[in-house]
C-alpha cells in the first residue's frame, strides 16, 4: 500500500486476510477452488494461481503488482471443468454439481465481473466475488519509476467491486477530480497531432494479440481477426493493419470497457491502449447515460437504443 | 525446384472436369510452359498450387510421370483457395510450386506384391500409384486395389477404373458405404472389405490413403493379415503454408510432414506422437 | 493533384435512402459522380469495419444512409445504427481522422433532392479534405510494398 | 588471432559509421516504453545495455516480408540486397539464437532464400551482458552473460569505453580492415574492469539450473494431465513466440491492392498459440485447445528442435516470462515436467482432482 495513505485498522494485512477468506471459502465448501495472485517472477510481478486446497491458501497475495484481470482465467477454469465434465465417464452429466469458483476482484474486475453477468456471459452462482479495495496498480512500464500507478489507476473511480460475496480489507476511498481529465487535454491536440501520437504508439504493435486475450470483455469465440471467410484483416504488423484491428476492438468494447487497464498492462511493448476506450467510455455515458459494469440488470448501451438519442451528427 | 522454393512457376490448365456427382471436386491437367525446366517426380509427391491474391494449397499429384508432361491433380472444394481453383476454366494460368515432400517407395516394391488401399477423394496419389506400377506392370508382382467411396458418385477417376477392372493384370475391388441402386459391387466400408478381400502378406506392400478414420480402422486390418508395421505405408495431410519445412505448423513430433513426408509408414508413425 | 477526384462509397439502406437515390436518378437530379453505391438492407447491417475497410482499401470518403428515425422497414435497425454511428465517428475523430471523411444521413425514398445535397455536400467535404492518406493500406501494398518493406527491414 | 580494442564511448559513432558504410546496420533504439531492434544510421540512436524487447531476429526475418510480388499470374521474388546485414549491442543470448534459427533457415534440403538474402555474411557485434535480470537463465542453456557464441566482436562496456574483442576471423578483419580510427589498445585498468564486469553478472544471475532431463521425460509425458495444468495459467496470445529470439514460425498470405492483379505475397511471423495455426480449411483442427498448443510449443522447443538440430531451442533470453502479460514462467514448467517424471505413476491423477477437489494438490497456474 502506499505511504501516505490511511492504515487499514486490521492489524494483518490485506494478503493475510485474503488467505484467511480463501482459507474459509474453501473449508466451507463455499468454493471448489480460488483464483487469485501468487508472488511471479520477480517481487514486482504476480502472476494468476488456482488454489484448490486450503493447505496452499499462504500462496495467495494481494497487492501493487496484482495488475492482471483474473476474469480471461477465470472463464478458462469453467470452461476447462465444462468440457471435463461433458467427456467424463459420469453416467448422468448433468447431476455434477458445476464448478464454483471463488475469484479475486478489484473494483475492475468486480465491474467486469457484473458486465459479463449483464451479457449473460456468466452465471452470478457460478463465482463467488472475493472483494479487494485496490489502491491502484504500479505502473510497470518501462521507464517508469514503478512508483507510479497506472494510467488506469491513476483516474480510477471504482476502487472496490459494486457487488461481492466477501470483502476483504477496508474499502478504499474513491479518488476525485475529473477521471477524463487526460481524454480532454489529448483531445486539446490537433487531429494531425492526435494520428501522429497514435501512429507512433501502434508502430510498437506486434500483433500478438495479449491485450485481447489479457481483457476481462473480449469473449467472442471467434474474433473478427480470425475471420478467414473473409479474411477482414491482413495479419501484417504494418500500421494500417494494426491501427484497423486497435480502433475495431475499441469500437467493440464501446459501452463495456471497465477501463482496468488490463490491456495496457499485458502489452509487452507497452502501447497506450486504454485512452481511446476511455474516451468512448466518456461518449456512451454522456450520450446514453450508460457506464458498464454497474448494474446486471441493464441492457449495454450499444445493444439498446432511446428514440430520444441525439443525433446531431447526421446529415 | 527453383533456386526460390518460394517462387510459383506457371502453368496452364489444359483441360478441368467435375470429378464428382455432387460437383465438390474437379480434376484438372496442367501443362508447363514451354520453356519450363524439367519436372521429375514420383508417385507420392504433392505440389502447392497458387492462385496469386487468394493463396496456396498442397495437393497431392494424381497423374504419374509416366504420362508424360502434364499434371493431374484433384480438388475439393472447401476453402478460400480451392474455390479460386474451382473457377478455373481451361487455358487459365495458375502457379505451381513442386515437386514437394517424399514419395511412395516404389523402389523396393519391385518384384514384390502391392496392394492398394484408398477411401474417398483422397485416392489421388493411389492413381498416380497404381498408374506408376501398371505401367512398369514387369517390375512388379500381383497389384490389388481396394477403394471405397460412400457412393458411386464419389468414386474419383471412374473410367479408368472400369479400364483397370478389364485388364486382367490387377484385382480391384470396389466398394461404398450403403446399397444403390444399379450397383453391383461390394457394399460396406473399407476396413470391412480389405478384411474380406484377406489380401496376402507374403512379399508384399500396403499403402493406404483415405481420412484419417479409415487408416485408423484398416491399420489394425492389414496387420492382422500379417503386414509388418514398416510394410504399410500412408500419406498424411496437415495445414500447410510454405511446403519446405521452415513455417513450422505441419509438424507430427519432429517430423515435418511437407519435408519428412507426406508418405510414412506405420512403424515410423507408431514412433511419433500425435500420428494420425 | 488537380486532375485527383474523391472516391466516395455510399451504404445505403435498401428500402429507403437506396430508393431515395434511384429517385434522384429518375428525376434527373444532377449531384456528383463521385459515389459508387453498396446497397445494403438496412443501416443496422452496416458493420463499422464496412466503413474502416473502405477506407483502408483506398476510398477517401464514406456515407452511409438509413430510413428516418420511425421509419425503419425493421422497426429499430436505425436506431441501433445511430449509436454505433456515434460511437464510430468519435472514435474516428479522436485518433485523428479528418471529420468529415465519413458521414451519415437519414434519406427517406421521397428525398431524391435530399440525397442529391447529401452526395453533393459529402463530395463537397471530402474534396477539401483531399485524397485520404490516414488509415490508408493500399497505396503501401502491391510493388511499393516491396520496396518499402526493404528499407524498412526489420523491426517493424 | 584475437584482437581487442579499446573504443572511447564518444569514438563509438566512427565504429556505427565504419558500419553503415558497409551494412545494413540494426541495433537496440528505444522506442518509448520498449527497446525495439531497428535499423541506425548513428551512434546516439542506440540504446546500448538496455534490455532489448524486441528479438534480434527481427532483422534477419521481418514480422512482415514480402516473399514474392505478383502481377496477374505472373509473380517474381523481391530484388536482392543492397547491402549485408549487421547488428550491433545484442545480448549474447540474442546473438546466440541467430546460429539456432540459421539451422532452421540455412540448412537442409531448402534454403531460405530471405534468410540468405539478409543473413548470409552478416557481421554480429555482441555486448556483453553486464546486467542480467531477475528473468534470465542464459547460463542453465549452456550459455552466460559473456558467451562469445554467435558474435563476431564482443563489445564489454568499461565505463567510459567499450573493449571491442573479436571472436570470429569475420569480426578480425572488420577491427583490423575497417575500423580505422586511431587504434587504442586497452588498458590493464580497462581489462580489469570487464574481468569485474563478468564477475558481477555472473554473482547476479541466479546460479544455473539442470534440465537435461527436460527431453527424456517430455517423451514420457504426451497425455500427462500437466498439459491441462500449465495451459491454465497461459492466455494463449503470441507475445511469447513473436518476442521469442528462436521462434520462427510464419503465416503466408496474399494482399492484392484493391481494383487491381497486382499484390503481394507476404509472410508473417505466427505463432502455434493461435487456434488458427493448424486448422485446415475443413475446419478440422488437429491442435484443438490450448493444452495441445501449450505441448506443442514446449515440445518443439526442448524436444523436437533438438531431434532435428542437436540443441534445444532456448537461449535463456527470458522474454517470454519478462514480458508475458500473465507472467507464465517457462522455467517453472520445465522444472514440472522434469517432477512429473520422478513422481511415481498412480493413474489419471489430475482427471480426478478436477472433479469437484476431492483428492487435495494444488497447481498454480504458471
Amino acid at each position: 500500500m502506499k505511504a501516505g495513505k490511511p492504515q487499514t485498522p486490521n492489524p494483518k494485512s490485506q494478503s493475510e486476510q485474503l488467505r484467511e477468506t480463501a482459507r474459509i471459502l474453501l473449508k466451507e465448501k463455499k468454493a471448489d477452488l480460488v483464483i487469485g495472485y501468487e508472488r511471479g517472477s520477480s517481487k514486482r510481478r504476480a502472476r494468476p494461481v488456482v488454489i484448490r486446497d486450503e493447505k496452499d491458501v499462504g500462496r495467495l497475495i494481494f497487492d501493487d503488482t496484482c495488475g492482471p484481470s483474473l476474469v480471461p482465467f477465470l472463464r478458462k477454469t469453467l470452461r476447462a471443468a465444462k468440457d471435463r465434465n461433458s467427456k467424463s465417464q459420469t453416467p448422468n452429466p448433468k447431476a455434477v454439481t458445476p464448478l464454483r469458483v471463488a475469484v479475486v476482484a478489484k473494483g475492475c474486475d468486480g465491474r467486469a465481473l457484473v458486465q459479463q453477468i449483464a451479457e449473460g456471459q456468466l452465471k452470478r452462482d457460478q463465482v463467488v466475488i472475493v472483494g479487494v479495495g485496490c489502491d491502484g496498480i504500479a505502473d510497470q512500464r518501462r521507464g517508469a519509476s514503478g512508483e507510479k500507478r497506472a494510467a488506469s489507476c491513476e483516474r480510477c473511480r471504482y476502487p472496490n467491486p459494486p457487488v461481492y460475496d466477501v470483502f476483504v480489507g477496508e474499502p478504499v476511498e474513491v479518488g476525485t477530480g475529473d477521471e477524463f481529465a487526460g481524454v480532454a487535454e489529448f483531445e486539446k491536440l490537433a487531429s494531425a497531432e492526435r494520428w501522429a501520437w497514435f501512429e507512433r504508439e501502434l508502430a510498437k504493435c506486434i500483433r500478438c494479440y495479449a491485450c485481447r486475450n489479457a481483457c476481462p470483455m473480449c469473449y467472442c469465440e471467434e474474433c473478427f481477426v480470425d475471420q478467414t471467410k473473409p479474411l477482414w484483416l491482413g495479419k501484417s504488423a504494418e500500421r494500417p493493419d494494426t491501427t484497423l484491428f486497435h480502433l475495431v476492438r475499441a469500437l467493440h468494447s464501446a459501452g463495456r470497457c471497465v477501463d482496468c487497464g488490463a490491456c495496457e498492462r499485458a502489452c509487452p511493448l507497452g502501447v497506450r491502449l486504454a485512452l481511446l476506450n476511455k474516451r468512448l467510455e466518456r461518449e456512451v455515458r454522456e450520450r446514453f447515460g450508460y457506464t458498464a459494469g454497474l448494474s446486471m440488470e441493464a441492457t449495454p448501451a450499444l445493444a439498446t437504443y432511446s428514440e430520444e438519442d441525439k443525433q446531431e451528427f447526421m446529415l | 525446384m527453383p533456386d526460390n522454393p518460394y517462387v510459383p512457376i506457371p502453368v496452364r490448365v489444359q483441360s478441368v472436369r467435375v470429378e464428382s456427382d455432387d460437383r465438390t471436386l474437379r480434376t484438372f491437367d496442367l501443362a508447363f510452359g514451354d520453356d519450363a525446366e524439367p519436372f521429375e517426380y514420383l508417385p507420392g509427391q504433392f505440389c502447392q498450387l497458387s492462385i496469386l491474391g487468394k493463396g496456396e494449397a498442397a495437393f497431392g499429384i494424381a497423374s504419374s510421370p509416366t504420362e508424360g508432361e502434364s499434371l493431374r491433380f484433384t480438388v475439393n472444394r472447401v476453402g478460400t483457395v480451392t474455390t479460386a481453383l474451382h473457377y478455373l476454366k481451361e487455358g487459365e494460368e495458375l502457379g505451381l510450386r513442386g515437386p514437394l515432400g517424399n514419395h511412395y517407395p516404389v523402389e523396393k516394391f519391385k518384384g514384390q506384391n502391392v496392394v492398394l488401399v484408398g477411401g474417398g477423394f483422397a485416392f489421388t496419389t493411389l492413381r498416380s500409384l497404381a498408374t506408376f506400377l501398371l505401367a512398369n506392370r514387369s517390375d512388379y508382382g500381383d497389384i490389388t486395389v481396394i477403394y471405397g467411396a460412400r457412393r458411386p458418385g464419389l468414386l474419383l477417376y471412374r473410367n479408368e477404373l472400369a479400364e483397370w477392372e478389364k485388364r486382367g493384370d490387377v484385382k480391384v475391388h470396389l466398394t461404398i458405404d450403403e446399397p444403390a441402386s444399379g450397383w453391383d459391387k461390394a457394399v460396406g466400408f473399407v476396413p470391412t472389405v480389405t478384411g474380406k478381400v484377406r489380401p496376402s502378406p507374403k512379399d508384399a506392400w500396403a499403402v493406404v490413403c483415405g481420412p484419417p478414420v479409415m487408416i485408423k480402422y484398416t491399420m489394425p486390418v492389414l496387420l492382422d493379415l500379417g503386414f509388418a508395421q514398416d510394410r504399410v505405408y500412408t500419406s498424411l495431410e496437415r495445414r500447410m503454408k510454405c511446403g519446405v519445412g521452415k513455417c513450422g505448423r505441419c509438424n507430427i513430433g519432429p517430423k515435418y510432414v511437407c519435408t519428412d513426408g507426406p508418405v510414412f509408414s506405420y512403424a515410423e508413425l507408431a514412433s511419433l506422437p500425435e500420428g494420425f | 493533384m488537380s486532375d485527383w477526384e474523391p472516391k466516395i462509397v455510399a451504404f445505403l439502406c435498401n428500402w429507403c435512402s437506396y430508393a431515395g437515390a434511384d429517385l434522384a436518378g429518375v428525376s434527373r437530379i444532377q449531384y456528383p459522380p463521385n459515389v459508387r453505391v453498396v446497397r445494403v438492407p438496412c443501416s443496422g447491417r452496416v458493420n463499422p469495419l464496412f466503413v474502416l475497410k473502405s477506407l483502408e482499401n483506398g476510398f477517401d470518403g464514406v456515407l452511409v444512409s438509413g430510413c428516418h428515425p420511425g421509419d425503419c422497414h425493421y422497426i429499430s435497425g436505425n436506431y441501433i445504427a445511430r449509436r454505433k454511428f456515434a460511437t464510430l465517428k468519435t472514435a474516428l475523430e479522436f485518433i485523428g481522422v479528418e471529420p468529415g471523411r465519413v458521414q451519415f444521413s437519414w434519406v427517406s425514398a421521397g428525398e431524391g433532392e435530399k440525397f442529391a445535397q447529401v452526395v453533393a455536400r459529402v463530395t463537397d467535404d471530402v474534396r477539401k479534405l483531399g485524397p485520404a492518406k490516414r488509415l490508408v493500406k493500399s497505396a503501401e501494398a502491391g510493388r511499393a510494398g516491396a520496396t518499402l518493406q526493404q528499407s524498412r527491414g526489420g523491426g517493424e | 588471432m584475437s584482437s581487442s580494442l579499446r573504443i572511447a564511448k564518444p569514438d563509438l559513432d566512427e565504429l556505427v559509421s565504419a558500419l553503415t558504410s558497409r551494412y545494413r546496420l540494426f541495433g537496440p533504439v528505444d522506442v518509448d516504453s520498449a527497446t525495439m531492434l531497428r535499423e541506425v544510421k548513428s551512434a546516439d540512436e542506440l540504446a546500448l545495455g538496455a534490455a532489448l524487447d524486441g528479438p534480434v531476429k527481427a532483422a534477419f526475418f521481418p514480422q512482415t516480408e514480402t516473399l514474392l510480388t505478383y502481377d496477374g499470374t505472373r509473380s517474381e521474388a523481391p530484388p536482392g540486397r543492397d547491402k549485408p546485414t549487421a547488428v550491433i549491442g545484442v545480448r549474447p543470448c540474442d546473438a546466440r539464437s541467430l546460429l539456432l534459427l540459421d539451422k532452421v533457415f540455412g540448412t537442409g534440403k531448402y534454403r531460405d532464400p530471405l534468410w540468405q538474402r539478409r543473413h548470409d555474411d552478416s557481421l554480429v557485434i555482441g555486448l556483453g551482458c553486464s546486467a542480467p535480470l531477475e528473468t534470465c537463465f542464459c547460463n542453465s542453456m549452456g550459455s552466460g552473460p559473456f558467451n562469445a557464441e554467435g558474435s563476431d566482436i564482443m563489445l564489454t562496456d568499461v565505463g567510459d569505453a567499450f573493449v571491442a574483442e573479436s571472436c570470429t576471423d569475420k569480426g578480425e578483419r572488420f577491427l583490423k580492415t575497417a575500423y580505422k580510427s586511431q587504434v587504442q589498445r586497452p588498458s590493464q585498468a580497462d581489462l580489469d574492469k570487464a574481468g569485474q564486469a563478468r564477475s558481477k553478472a555472473l554473482a547476479v544471475l541466479a546460479p544455473a539450473a539442470d534440465y537435461s532431463g527436460v527431453k527424456t521425460a517430455l517423451a514420457k509425458l504426451w497425455e500427462s494431465a500437466l498439459w491441462d495444468e500449465i495451459a491454465l495459467g497461459c492466455l494463449s496470445c503470441g507475445a511469447c513466440a513473436y518476442l521469442c529470439p528462436t521462434c520462427h514460425c510464419f503465416d503466408v498470405q496474399d494482399e492484392t491492392v484493391p481494383g487491381t492483379q497486382q499484390g503481394r505475397r507476404v509472410r508473417i511471423w505466427d505463432t502455434c498459440q493461435a487456434s488458427l495455426f493448424t486448422k485446415e480449411a475443413s475446419g478440422h483442427n488437429p491442435r484443438p485447445g490450448s493444452k495441445e498448443r501449450m505441448r506443442q510449443r514446449v515440445m518443439h522447443k526442448f524436444s523436437y528442435f533438438a531431434d532435428n538440430f542437436g540443441e534445444t531451442a532456448c537461449v535463456g533470453c527470458g522474454r517470454c516470462i519478462r514480458l508475458c502479460p500473465a507472467d507464465f514462467d517457462v522455467r517453472l514448467v520445465l522444472e514440472r515436467v522434469m517432477a512429473e517424471d520422478r513422481r511415481p505413476k498412480t493413474g489419471d491423477r489430475a482427471t480426478k482432482n478436477e472433479e469437484r477437489g476431492t483428492k487435495k494438490d494444488v497447481r498454480h497456474a504458471g
